[in-house]
C-alpha cells in the first residue's frame, strides 16, 4: 500500500531521542517487543480460542469427532486454563522453542527457518531496489526540480504508488514472463542453485514488492532535497565556492536523506512480514504465505511464531536505521522535546 | 518446456498443492492422497476408474462370511529406508493408523478388530463385522504402508520425511513451495515409471497459473475451469478428468425450517444445476443429483434429473411448507468464487432469500462439521476410495456431512448391504446403486454437480493417464515432439 | 543634545580613505523581478582594506545588493541594469564555472543566524577542511594545521575540540566566529557581512566586530558591513551608504554622514536612533509595598542527568508604578525568572510574593484560580506566536475574561483597545492581517484587560522596528503612570532601559550581580560584566560627542 | 473545511483531486441509485465486453459491471473510511493526551504505538480475519488499529509543538483548564495534519482492502466492492482481458486524488506558511 500517510509520522520517528546509545535503543526496542508480544500473542490465543481453534481441531482435520478432539487437546495439555498455556508458551518461546504446528506437526522454528531465507531474500532485494531506484529517482527529481524530469518522476511515482500490489505483480508477470518470456513467473530457488537463477526468480517479485517503498523514498527524498536546497547552509556552501556536485552530495543529500531513511525504517516490517500479496502472486514460500495459510487453518502457534520473528527483525532493522539516522544527522538528536 | 521444466526428458514438474503432511496417518486433507501416492504404496491402489487393484499385495481373499480378509504380499518389497515391506510391517502400519492418538484415520480403521501375520507375505485382517469394501478402503491414504522403522523412531519426522515404497522417494521438501522426488527403484512397478525426477510445485494464483506454464514453471499443472481457454490458446493440452468430486449443499434437517422436508425439496427444485456448471465452472462439470459421477460403479443413472429445475414447483412446495411469502436462510460457505452467489440468486427466484456467510476454511469446517452450528452450508465432497465409506461420510449416522445425524433405518440397511456384498459379486453394482437411490431420496443433502480435475499439460508430456482417484504417473513419459 | 549634530568633522575622523585602490565597484546597479524594480541605480565602491557600511530600513535592498555581488540573487530577481566589477573583472558576464573562482576565493560572506549557514550534520572541522581543499587548494596534510590556525585567528582557542564539534554544540558567538573562519579560509579579498552580528549579545557582537577590524588590518581585507543598527555602523566603518526604498540616498565618509546628514531619510534615521523613550519620573512613593517580591529563589531545569541550576538566590522587587529593567546576556536566565514568577517553572527554593500573596507554592486548581484573577500578566517577545492564528484580535483580547467567566466582555475589550490606542475595527482581524506593532498592542491589550498589578514584558519590542518599538515603550510608560502597574521589563538593549527603567537589575549566569537606580548604574557600574556591557554597546552619542 | 477551501483556491492539482473526490462521494451516496441494473442481478451472458446494454460489460456471473462498480462504491470507500476513522480516533486522541498525561501514561502510550507500528498490517489483518472470521469489518477495524500510530505520532508531535506556542502558554497563564486549552487552541491546529493523514490512510485503506480481497479475506458476497471485483476479474483475464481495468482505474484514481489532496493541504498548512513567514521575519526584523 502506499501509506504515504504513515510518512507524516516518519519525521517524528526520526525525532526520537537520538542521544540513546545503540545498546540503550536496543533495550528500549526489547521493551517494545515484549509489550507487543504480550499483547499480540495473547490476542491470537484469545481469538483462536473464540474461533474454536485448538490443536486437536486443527490436527485431526474435519473428520474428527468432538470427543477425539477433546481427548487430543487434553493429551497435549490444551485444556488447561488459557493463562497457564500462555505463560507456558511464553517461557518456551524465550528458550527458543516456538512449539509445533498444530496442522502439520512440523516444529514452528523449523518452518520459520525454511521460510526466512525466502522472506529475507525478497525483502532484502526489494529494499535494495527501493533504495537504489527510488533514491536515484528522488535525487534526480530533487536536483532537477520543476523541470520535465522532475514532473515525470513525480507523476510516475505518484501513479505507481496507487497501484494495488497484486496488479503490479500480475502486470510484471504478463510483461516479463509471458510477453518477453524472459523471467520465471513464480516460485523460488535458493541461492545455492546459483546466484543468477536465484535472482531470476526473485527479481520480479522484488520489484513488485519494492514499488511502494521506492515511491515513498522518491517522494521523501525529493521533498527533502527541495527543502534542503532552500536552507541557508546551501547558500553558505555556494558562497564558499563549492561545486554544485559537492553541495548536493556532501551537504544536501546528507540532510535530505533523513526522512527517506525513516521511510525505509517504516517499510521494513511491511517488506519482511507484509509481502503476503506478492508471495501469493509469485507463489513464493515466504513467511507471508505461511502466515496466511496458518491463520486460515487456525494454526495459532505458527501465527505467533511468525509475529515473533517479524517483530525481532523489525526491532533489529529499526535499531540499525536509528543508528544510521543519528550518524547522518547528529543535530536531530536535539530536536526532541 | 522451459527452464525448470522438461528440458530434461526424464524430469517432470507437476503443479499441485503441497500435502498437509507426508504422514498418511496425520494427513488432514483428502487431496493429500495425490502427493502421498507418489511415495507410499498401499496394499491396494485405485485403477484409473477407481477400482481397487493390487499394489503391495498381489492378491487377497475374504473368508466365507466376509469378516476376515487375507492379503498376500509381493515378494521382496522394501521401503525406501531399506527395511522390508513384509506382513509385520503391514500389521504395524495399519495398527498405528487405527490406534495412534494423533491418527486421523482411526474411524475408518476401527473396522479392523485384529491383524495377524500368517507368514512374511501373508497378513490377515479380522474385521468387527463383515465388510467387502476393505480393498477399496485401503486403496487410499488409509491403507498406505509406512515404514515401521521410521514411525517407531520418530513419528513426527514423517510429516516432512516420508518413508514408503511408492514409485518415488522424497529427496527434499519445502513446505508450501515444492517437493523434489526421485524415482524409487524398489517400487513394484518401477519398470513402468519413466520419470527419473519429479518436482511437485505449489501452483501459483489462478490468475497467473497459465503464465507459469508458459514460462516453463510446470510441465503439467492443475488449473481452474476459467483458465482452460487460456491454456488451450497458449498451446497446452488440456485433460478434463472426471473425478469423484461433487459440490453439495449440506443441510441439517433437525433445524427449522429444514426440518420440514418440503423446504428441503423446494431448495432442490429451485436449483438450476446446469446453469451453475455453465457459469461457475465454464461448463466443465455434470449436473448431478447424487454423490457419484456417471460411469462410476456407484452412479445410479436412474437418478439423473431427479429434481429438475422447476421454480414453480419450488414455490408451491414452499407455500405448502407454510412459507407462501418466502423464507429467509443463511448459507455458510468457504467458497470465495461465484458459486454461492449464483446459488443465492437461483434460490432467490423461488422466494428463498439467502444471506451468505463466508468463513475461512478451517473455521467453516469447525462451524459446519464439529460444532454443527451451520445448518445450511455450501460444501464440496471429494469422494472416498470405497463407495460405502463415501456414503458413510455423507449419510451415515455419524457421517460428517450428515449435519442432522439422523439417518433413517432404510438408508442404514441399504448402506450395510453394500459392505456385505462382495465387490466382485454380479449384484454389487445394483446393490450400491440402489443404496444411493434410497439415500439420495431420503437425505436432505442437495447434490449440485460433479466437477472435473483439469490438467493443462505441456505437449511433450506423453502417456499421461487421468485417474478418477489419486493421480499417478505410471507410463507417463516426456518426449520432445 | 541636538547640538552634537553640528560637531566639527575632524573630530570624527577615523581613517584616511582617499588613497585606496578600488576593489569592488558597483555602477548603476538595478535589480528587479520581471514585474518590479527592487534596487534602483545603486552605485557603490569598496576600496582595498576599506570597511564600508550599508544602513537602511528593512526591505531597502541591502541584502539584494550584497547578493548580487555574490551572484546569488534569489528567486526571480535578477540584475536588470548596471555593472559590478571586482578588481578588473566584470562579474555580470560570469559563467557558473567562473563564479566558482570568485566565491570563497575572492569574496567571502557571513550572514546573520550563523547556525543556519553551517551544515548542521557536519563537524566544523569537516566544513573548514572542505573549503580548504576545494576552494583554497590546500594540500591534504596541511589541512589540520591550517584549520587550527584559522580557528585561532578568529579567536576560537579550544580549536581541537571545536573542530570535532557540530554547529549545534557551539554558542552563538562561537558559531559566528566559526562561520567567519570558514568564510576567510579561501583567503578572500572582500568579506561581506550582512547583519552578521545582529543575533549576538552586545558583548559578543563587539568582539566579533573587533575581529573584523583586525582581519582588515592584518590581511588588508575589504569589508562590506550591512546593518540596520546605525550606531554600530557609525562606530565601525570608514564609509557608509544609506539605502532607502531600493535607492542609495546618500553616501560618504561615515563621520560626515553621521554628523551632517543631507538626505531627509538619513536625518530621520539618525533622529530615530537617538530617540530614547524617556520615563516620566513619578513622585517618590511611601512605604515598600511591592507588587512583585522575589526572595532568594533557586531554579533548576531539565530532567535527570541534564538537570542543572539556572537561577541562584535571585532577589528582585517591583513596586507599583515602577519599571524595573532586567538585563543580561543570552542564557543568563531572564526568561526563566519571568516564567518562574508566572508559575511556569518551579523554584527549588525561595519565595515569590505577588501583591503581598505568596504564589510559588500554588498548584493545580488553586493556581488556576489565582491565574484567573489576572494579577500578573505577561507580554511575549514575539507577538505573532503569542496570538492564536485562528482567533480574531478581539477574541484573543477577551480570552482571559472568558476563562475567568466575566461578563460585559465586549465593552471591556473596547476599553482596552482604547487604552492601547487601537481602532475598534481591528478587533475583527486575525493576527495575519495585522502589522507587527498592532499585534504587540493587541497583546498588551489582552494583558491589560484583567487589570493586572504586575506586567512582565520579555523583550516586548525586539521583534519590532524602531518606530513601533518606541511606540510600545511609550505605551508601557503611560500604563504604569495611569494604571499604577508595576512592570518588569526584560531587554538586552541598554538603550531601551536607560530611558525607561527606574531601576535595573543585571543578571549574569543566573545571579543578579548588580541592581540599582538606572542613572547610578549607568554612571558607575560596579560589576565587571556590567562594565563590559556598557562598553560594548554601540553608542551613537559617543561617536557624535 | 476551511483548509481544504484554502488548498482549493491556491492549487490546481487540489482542484482536480477535489473534483475527483466529489465524484467519488457522489458515487458513494447515489451509486446504487445511479446503477442502470440491479448489481446483484445475474444474467446468462457472462464475461461480456462493453456493449450498448452493458457499457462496461458483464462479470463472471453475468452481472452488469458498471452497476456493480457504482453500487460497490459505498462499501469500498466506506471500508477505507472506517479504517481511517478507527485509526484517527484511536491515534489522534491518545496522541493529544499523551502530551498532557503524566510520564508513565505517556511512556505506555508511546510503547503501545511503537508496538503497533512494528506489526505488519496484512498479516495481522489476515490473522484476525482468519480466526475471527467473516466480512470486511474485522479486517478493516484491525487495519484501523494499525493505522493508529500514524495518527498518534502526528497529533502528538503537533501538540508537542503547540505546547510551547505562545498562545497556548498564554491561555495557561490566564488560568485555562487543560481541556479548554486543547479544545480551543490545540485541536484546530492538530486537525490539519490529521486531515492530511486521513486522506492518505483512506487511500492506503482502499489498497489494503483490495489486497485482502485478492487474498480472499474479508470477502462478503454478494455485495460488490472495487477491490473484490478487481481480484475476481483478474481470474478471467483470458476471457475478459479488459475487465480489471475499470475497478483498477477507480481505485487508483481515488487513491491518487486522496494523496494529491493530502499533499495540497500539507503544502498549505499554517505551519508550512508560517515557516516561510518566519524566514522572512528573520531577515526583516533582525535585531
Ligand atoms: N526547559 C528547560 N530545560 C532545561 N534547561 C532550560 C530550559 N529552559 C531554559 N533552559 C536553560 O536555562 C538557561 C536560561 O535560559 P533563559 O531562556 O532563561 O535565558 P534568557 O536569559 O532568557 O536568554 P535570551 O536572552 O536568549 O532569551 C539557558 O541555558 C537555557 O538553555
Ligand atoms: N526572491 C525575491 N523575490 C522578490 N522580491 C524579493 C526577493 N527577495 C527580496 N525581495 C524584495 O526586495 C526588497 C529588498 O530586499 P532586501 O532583502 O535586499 O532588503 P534588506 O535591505 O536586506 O532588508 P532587511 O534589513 O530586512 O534585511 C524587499 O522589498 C523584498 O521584499
Ligand atoms: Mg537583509
Ligand atoms: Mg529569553
Ligand atoms: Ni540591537
Amino acid at each position: 500500500m502506499t501509506a504515504a500517510a504513515v510518512l507524516d509520522a516518519s519525521p517524528k520517528l526520526s525525532a526520537r531521542p537520538r542521544t540513546l546509545s545503540p545498546l540503550l535503543a536496543l533495550a528500549r526496542g526489547i521493551g517494545t517487543i515484549v509489550a507487543v508480544l504480550l499483547f499480540a500473542s495473547f490476542g491470537t490465543f484469545a481469538l483462536g480460542a473464540i474461533a474454536g481453534s485448538s490443536p486437536g481441531a486443527v490436527a485431526l482435520g474435519s473428520d474428527a469427532t468432538p470427543a477425539a478432539i477433546a481427548a487430543f487437546d487434553h493429551n497435549v495439555g490444551y485444556d488447561r486454563p488459557m493463562i497457564v498455556r500462555y505463560v507456558d508458551w511464553l517461557t518456551s518461546a524465550l528458550s527458543g522453542d516456538l512449539g509445533t504446528s498444530w496442522f502439520s506437526g512440523i516444529p514452528v522454528a523449523k518452518s520459520l527457518a525454511d521460510r526466512l531465507p525466502v522472506s529475507l531474500s525478497l525483502a532484502g532485494l526489494a529494499l535494495l531496489i527501493a533504495i537504489v531506484v527510488g533514491g536515484a529517482a528522488g535525487i534526480l527529481a530533487g536536483m532537477r526540480r520543476r523541470t520535465i524530469v522532475d514532473r515525470a518522476i513525480t507523476v510516475t511515482s505518484g501513479a505507481l504508488s496507487t497501484l494495488p500490489p497484486f496488479v503490479a505483480g500480475i502486470g510484471l508477470i504478463v510483461i516479463f514472463s509471458v510477453g518477453l518470456g524472459a523471467l520465471p513467473s513464480g516460485g523460488y530457488v535458493p541461492a545455492t542453485a546459483g546466484f543468477g537463477t536465484w535472482l531470476s526468480f526473485l527479481i520480479l517479485p522484488a520489484v513488485a514488492l519494492s514499488l511502494d517503498a521506492a515511491c515513498e523514498i522518491t517522494r521523501q527524498l525529493r521533498t527533502g532535497i527541495v527543502s534542503a536546497m532552500e536552507e541557508n547552509y546551501v547558500t553558505g556552501a555556494v558562497v564558499r565556492g563549492l561545486t554544485p556536485r559537492r553541495i548536493m552530495f556532501g551537504h544536501v543529500l546528507r540532510n535530505a536523506a533523513g526522512p527517506a531513511l525513516a521511510v525505509v525504517g517504516l517499510h521494513i516490517p511491511r517488506l519482511i512480514g507484509g509481502a503476503v500479496v506478492t508471495e501469493a502472486v509469485f507463489a513464493l514460500p515466504g513467511m507471508g504465505q505461511l502466515a496466511r495459510d496458518s491463520a486460515l487453518q487456525g494454526d495459532i502457534p505458527v501465527v505467533q511464531g511468525i509475529l515473533l520473528v517479524v517483530l525481532g527483525l523489525v526491532l533489529v532493522s529499526n535499531t540499525v536505521v536509528n543508528v544510521l539516522l543519528e550518524r547522518l544527522r547528529p543535530h536531530a538528536a536535539r530536536a526532541d522535546s | 518446456a522451459g527452464n525448470a521444466g522438461s528440458s530434461d526428458p526424464t524430469h517432470l514438474t507437476w503443479g499441485w498443492g503441497m500435502p498437509s503432511s507426508w504422514d498418511p496417518v496425520a494427513s488432514t486433507a483428502g487431496a493429500d492422497v495425490h502427493s502421498l501416492s507418489l511415495v507410499y504404496s498401499g496394499l491396494t491402489k485405485q485403477d484409473p476408474d477407481g477400482k481397487a487393484v493390487p499394489e503391495a499385495a498381489k492378491s487377497w481373499a475374504y473368508n466365507d462370511d466376509g469378516s476376515a480378509i487375507t492379503f498376500t504380499l509381493r515378494d521382496g518389497l522394501k521401503f525406501s529406508d531399506g527395511t522390508a515391506l513384509d506382513a509385520t510391517a503391514v500389521k504395524k502400519s495399519l495398527e498405528r493408523g487405527r490406534d495412534a492418538e494423533y491418527s486421523t484415520k482411526r474411524a475408518q480403521l476401527a473396522i479392523i478388530a485384529s491383524i495377524d501375520v500368517l507368514s512374511p507375505t501373508e497378513v490377515r485382517l479380522t474385521l468387527t463385522q463383515p465388510d467387502y469394501q476393505i480393498p477399496d478402503l485401503l486403496a487410499g491414504l488409509t491403507g498406505m504402508i509406512v515404514s515401521p522403522k521410521a514411525f517407531e523412531s520418530d513419528p513426527k519426522s514423517l510429516a516432512t520425511k516420508p518413508v514408503g515404497s511408492g514409485p518415488f522417494e522424497l529427496t527434499s521438501y519445502t513446505p508450501g513451495s515444492e517437493a523434489q522426488l526421485k524415482k524409487y527403484d524398489g517400487y513394484y512397478n518401477a519398470a513402468d515409471i519413466h520419470i527419473k525426477t519429479l518436482t511437485q510445485k505449489q501452483p501459483a494464483d489462478d490468475s497467473v497459473i497459465i503464465a507459469g506454464l508458459q514460462s516453463g514453471q510446470y510441465d503439467i499443472a492443475v488449473i481452474p475451469p476459467s483458465q482452460v481457454e487460456a491454456a488451450k490458446k497458449a498451446g497446452f493440452d488440456v485433460d478434463v478428468n472426471k473425478v469423484l468430486t461433487v459440490r453439495t449443499l449440506d443441510i441439517n434437517n433437525t433445524v427449522a425450517p429444514f426440518d420440514n422436508p418440503k423446504v428441503v425439496e423446494a431448495i432442490k427444485y429451485a436449483l438450476d444445476r446446469k446453469a451453475l456448471v455453465d457459469k461457475a465452472f465454464f461448463g466443465f462439470g455434470d449436473p448431478n443429483y447424487q454423490p457419484f459421477p456417471s460411469g462410476y460403479v456407484a452412479n445410479n443413472p436412474a437418478l439423473d434429473n431427479l429434481y429438475p429445475h422447476d421454480v414453480k414447483k419450488a414455490k408451491s412446495l414452499l407455500a405448502e411448507a407454510g412459507y407462501p411469502n418466502g423464507v429467509d436462510l443463511t448459507l455458510t460457505s468457504y467458497d470465495t468464487g461465484g458459486l454461492a452467489e449464483q446459488i443465492v440468486s437461483q434460490l432467490g427466484e423461488a422466494g428463498i432469500n439467502v444471506k451468505i456467510q463466508t468463513l475461512p476454511l478451517a473455521q467453516a469446517s469447525q462451524q459446519i462439521y464439529i460444532k454443527r452450528e451451520a445448518p445450511f452450508a455450501l460444501d464440496s465432497f471429494s469422494g472416498r476410495e470405497s463407495p460405502a465409506q463415501a456414503m458413510e461420510v455423507l449419510f451415515g449416522p455419524e457421517g460428517l456431512m450428515n449435519l442432522g445425524r439422523n439417518t433413517p433405518p432404510e438408508v442404514v440397511t441399504a448402506m450395510q448391504k453394500i459392505s456385505t456384498t462382495p465387490t466382485d459379486d454380479p449384484s454389487y453394482p445394483t446393490v450400491v446403486q440402489d443404496a444411493v437411490a434410497v439415500a439420495v431420496k431420503a437425505m436432505p443433502n442437495a447434490f449440485l454437480f460433479s466437477w472435473p480435475r483439469i490438467f493443462a499439460r505441456n505437449k511433450d508430456v506423453k502417456g499421461f493417464t487421468p485417474y478418477i482417484g489419486a493421480q499417478r504417473f505410471d507410463g507417463t513419459k516426456i518426449e520432445a515432439s | 543634545m541636538s547640538t552634537l549634530i553640528d560637531a566639527p568633522v575632524d573630530a570624527l575622523d577615523r581613517l584616511d580613505t582617499s588613497a585606496r585602490e578600488p576593489l569592488l565597484q558597483i555602477e548603476n546597479l538595478s535589480i528587479g523581478t520581471p514585474t518590479t524594480t527592487l534596487v534602483n541605480e545603486v552605485s557603490l565602491e569598496v576600496g582595498r582594506g576599506e570597511i564600508v557600511g550599508i544602513v537602511g530600513e528593512s526591505g531597502s535592498g541591502k541584502t539584494l545588493t550584497c547578493r548580487a555581488v555574490l551572484g546569488l540573487l534569489p528567486g526571480t530577481t535578477a540584475v536588470t541594469h548596471g555593472r559590478i566589477t571586482l578588481g578588473s573583472q566584470d562579474l555580470a558576464s560570469f559563467t557558473a564555472r567562473q563564479w566558482l573562482g570568485v566565491r570563497g576565493r575572492r569574496v567571502g560572506a557571513v550572514f546573520q543566524d550563523p547556525a543556519s549557514y553551517l551544515n548542521p550534520s557536519l563537524t566544523i572541522g569537516h566544513q573548514i577542511a572542505e573549503v580548504l581543499t576545494h576552494t583554497a587548494d590546500v594540500e591534504r596534510k596541511e589541512i589540520r594545521d591550517r584549520s587550527i590556525e584559522l580557528l585561532h585567528s578568529v579567536g576560537l582557542k579550544d580549536s581541537d575540540r571545536v573542530l570535532r564539534q557540530h554547529p549545534f554544540e557551539l554558542s552563538g558567538g562561537m558559531l559566528q566566529r566559526a562561520l567567519l573562519a570558514v568564510a576567510i579560509a579561501g583567503g578572500p579579498e572582500l568579506l561581506i557581512a550582512d547583519e552578521a552580528t545582529t543575533a549576538l549579545d552586545v558583548t559578543v557582537q563587539a568582539e566579533v566586530l573587533d575581529l573584523l577590524e583586525r582581519l582588515r588590518a592584518e590581511k588588508n581585507m575589504s569589508i562590506l558591513l550591512v546593518s540596520h543598527d546605525l550606531a554600530l555602523v557609525a562606530e565601525r566603518t570608514d564609509r557608509v551608504a544609506v539605502f532607502s526604498e531600493g535607492r542609495k540616498v546618500e553616501e560618504g565618509p561615515t563621520k560626515d554622514i553621521v554628523a551632517r546628514p543631507q538626505h531627509p531619510y538619513t536625518k530621520e534615521l539618525i533622529g530615530q536612533a537617538r530617540t530614547v523613550v524617556r520615563r516620566h519620573d513619578l513622585p517618590a512613593r511611601e512605604g515598600d509595598d511591592a507588587v512583585l517580591d522575589v526572595r532568594k529563589i533557586n531554579v533548576s531545569l531539565g530532567r535527570g542527568k541534564k538537570r542543572h541550576d539556572i537561577l541562584h538566590e535571585v532577589d528582585l522587587r517591583v513596586r507599583p508604578g515602577e519599571i524595573v529593567g532586567l538585563i543580561g546576556e543570552t542564557g543568563s536566565g531572564k526568561t526563566t525568572l519571568a516564567r518562574t514568577v508566572l508559575g511556569l517553572a518551579r523554584p527549588s527554593a525561595g519565595e515569590i510574593g505577588v501583591g503581598g500573596a505568596e504564589v510559588s507554592g500554588l498548584k493545580g486548581r488553586r493556581r488556576r484560580a489565582w491565574r484567573r484573577t489576572g494579577a500578573v500578566q505577561y507580554i511575549f517577545q514575539d507577538p505573532l506566536r503569542a496570538l492564536d492564528p485562528d482567533l480574531t484580535a478581539g477574541e484573543s483580547i477577551g480570552e482571559p475574561l472568558v476563562i475567568a467567566g466575566a461578563d460585559d466582555i465586549a465593552t471591556r475589550v473596547r476599553d482596552v483597545l482604547d487604552a492601547v490606542k487601537l481602532d475598534h475595527s481591528l478587533a475583527e482581524r486575525k493576527p495575519a492581517e495585522l502589522s507587527g506593532g498592532q499585534r504587540q498592542r493587541i497583546c498588551v491589550a489582552r494583558a491589560l484587560i484583567t487589570n493586572p498589578s504586575l506586567l512582565i514584558c520579555d523583550e516586548p519590542a525586539s521583534a519590532l522596528d524602531a518606530t513601533n518599538r518606541n511606540h510600545i515603550l511609550a505605551l508601557l510608560d503611560e500604563l504604569r503612570r495611569t494604571r499604577d502597574i508595576g512592570i518588569l521589563l526584560i531587554s538586552h538593549d541598554l538603550g531601551t532601559l536607560e530611558g525607561l527603567a527606574d531601576r535595573i537589575a543585571v543578571l549574569y549566569r543566573g545571579r543578579v550581580v548588580e541592581t540599582g537606580p538606572t542613572s547610578e548604574l549607568f554612571a558607575a557600574p560596579t560589576h565587571p560584566y556590567t562594565q563590559r556591557l556598557l562598553a560594548s554597546t554601540p553608542n551613537l552619542e559617543g561617536i557624535l560627542a | 473545511m476551511s483548509l481544504i477551501g484554502r488548498a482549493l483556491k491556491s492549487n490546481r492539482t487540489a482542484q482536480v483531486s477535489i473534483v475527483v473526490l466529489v465524484i467519488v462521494a457522489i458515487l458513494v451516496i447515489f451509486g446504487g441509485w445511479l446503477a442502470p441494473y440491479d448489481p446483484l442481478k445475474q444474467g446468462s451472458a457472462i464475461l461480456q465486453g462493453p456493449s450498448g446494454a452493458h457499457w462496461l460489460g458483464t462479470d463472471n456471473l453475468g452481472r452488469d459491471t458498471l452497476s456493480r462498480l457504482l453500487a460497490g462504491s459505498r462499501l469500498s470507500v466506506l471500508g477505507a473510511v472506517e479504517a481511517t476513522l478507527v485509526g484517527a480516533v484511536l491515534g489522534a486522541i491518545p496522541g493529544l493526551l499523551s502530551v498532557y498525561l503524566g510520564r508513565t501514561g505517556e511512556w505506555l502510550l508511546l510503547r503501545l504505538m511503537d508496538a503497533l507500528l512494528a506489526l505488519p498490517f496484512i498479516i495481522v489483518a489476515i490473522a484476525v480475519a482468519g480466526v475471527a472470521g467473516g466480512g470486511l469489518h474485522p479486517a478493516m477495524i484491525t487495519i484501523g488499529v494499525l493505522f493508529a500510530p500514524t495518527f498518534f505520532r502526528i497529533s502528538r508531535s503537533a501538540t508537542l509543538g503547540l505546547r510551547r506556542a505562545g498562545y497556548v502558554e498564554a491561555a495557561e497563564l490566564f488560568g485555562s483548564s487543560t481541556a479548554r486549552l486543547v479544545v480551543r487552541h490545540v485541536w484546530r491546529k492538530v486537525a490539519t495534519p490529521i486531515a492530511v493523514a486521513a486522506a492518505n490512510t483512506t487511500g492506503a485503506g482502499l489498497l489494503v482492502v483490495s489486497s485482502l480481497m485478492f487474498l480472499g479475506i474479508g470477502v462478503a458476497p454478494p455485495a460488490p466492492t472495487w477491490g473484490g471485483m478487481l481480484a475476481t476479474d483478474l481470474n478471467f483475464l483470458s476471457q475478459a482481458p479488459m475487465a480489471p481495468l475499470a475497478p483498477a482505474v477507480l481505485i487508483m484514481v481515488t487513491v491518487g486524488a486522496l494523496n494529491l489532496l493530502a499533499d495540497a493541504i500539507r503544502e498549505d498548512t499554517p505551519t508550512a506558511r508560517s515557516t516561510t513567514r518566519r524566514k522572512e521575519r528573520a531577515n526583516v526584523n533582525a535585531h
